[in-house]
């Protein structure tokens, strides 16, 4: 997701900060999305066992790895709308 | 919004940058949800199929041109609200 | 929604700028909720096209018209309990 | 809680103060969000049916009241579990 | 929840305060969340009367009970767990 | 990561350490959340019956057991895509 963090050449130690816990941030969030989506997705709330079964294991594996490649691949593509748009603020309907 | 001083304005501009940021993040990941969730529902093997993947590039392209649409809606009808003295933005 | 910002005659810099944010992230979070709700009801989860089609565009429009004038029902009528209570807090179960 | 001075309580009411208003206006929206979902359906105009408006009215009512009698039934769970010593709100 | 809030014997004002803070954000949290689950467990959403009716009244009174108790088990049973470790950080997958 | 001096790292650690415990809070929370949204679905009395006691025991046990798995999965991933210079935790 470089795109989101543009590496600006002369920044305050305070903004360098400020943009290593932004990266942070994004990570942790994805990662929580990850688990909702992923659990959703794989464990069955029947809860008849206490283990995830094989069945379970294997789902959150792969689930994690395509959850990985959609991201990569929204990101390109928003990376690529944005070189179109060159340096354009509002991607989206604003606020 | 109450009338603010020229510094005050300043200081609020400074804070919703920070704000925005953070915005678009959010709009990003939820984004990356939504399309995961609509699109991605077996798990047979651990990569995307051509199906799911094609189906995750409409679902952007589409989510971002409804939140573009949203989004000009939204501001024509605040606008509109805070021209009759009502609520919202105001 | 103004009965959220009562206005006090004397107000420091400082507070003055904290109720100009308060009111902006207020905006702001409706605007998500709306992009949520509206999303979810206008816009189907098949995307057999990248475009929005005509009923999606239409549904979109309508669901914001719609979303404002619920907030104004609900604005008013939270604001008319408020003043049968006079000022009293505790509108909720509170915490 | 630890037991604190007072002017340690006096700062932490301070930083309440600032949450309880953005609690209230999250309180608000998550009521608009939940009426609007649960009560309008169709988009057949860009008004509100008067069917839609009524319930939008008895969801506001409905929810104040349900929020109400849960958070009289969570103060007093939470007192008697504070005096038998035990976890939440302390 | 006791073991989320360990008490150390030398701490500072300030953390003793963040502490207070921390422990008020979680009880508020919990609140919010019983009353999403609670709202949508005990009320019907045709919303045929304004007035909670005595179905919806007696169950979210024990909706309440039982997310309190359910609440102390899951407590109990992260302590537990947390005792078994030893105090070893990164009881979930971590970040 | 953008390199960072010795002191921005330690200012960085500091920060992390407070959302730590947030994020440890909200995990729990989550949890507390989603058993009783999958174990509990009648409210014939106010105290849990032992079919609801095993389920929500298993439930905790599932789920973390399930964001252990993801946890690992997610850093192995991040590892991965680091190393190939893409993407996420970089």
């Amino acid at each position: 997701m470089s795109f989101l963090f543009g590496r600006q050449p002369q920044i305050s130690s305070e903004q360098k900060i400020a943009q290593a816990e932004a990266e942070i941030d994004m990570v942790s969030d994805m990662y929580s999305r990850l688990v909702q989506s992923c659990s959703k997705k794989c464990i069955d709330t029947a809860y008849r066992e206490a283990d995830l079964n094989k069945g379970e294991s294997v789902c959150l594996d792969r689930c994690v790895a395509k959850f990985f490649e959609v991201n990569v691949k929204v990101s390109e593509k928003m990376q690529g709308e944005a070189q179109n748009r060159a340096g354009g603020g509002g991607m989206f309907g604003g606020m | 919004m109450e009338s603010l001083t020229q510094s005050e304005q300043r200081e609020l501009q400074n804070r919703m940058e920070k704000k925005q940021m953070k915005e678009f993040m959010n709009m990003y990941s939820n984004l990356v949800q939504r399309c995961f969730d609509d699109c991605i529902n077996g798990f047979e093997s651990k990569s995307l199929t051509s199906r799911e993947e094609g189906c995750i590039m409409r679902c952007v392209d589409k989510h971002m041109k409804g939140s573009q649409r949203l989004g000009d809606r939204f501001q024509e009808q605040n606008a509109a609200m805070a021209q009759s003295g009502g609520a919202l933005g105001r």
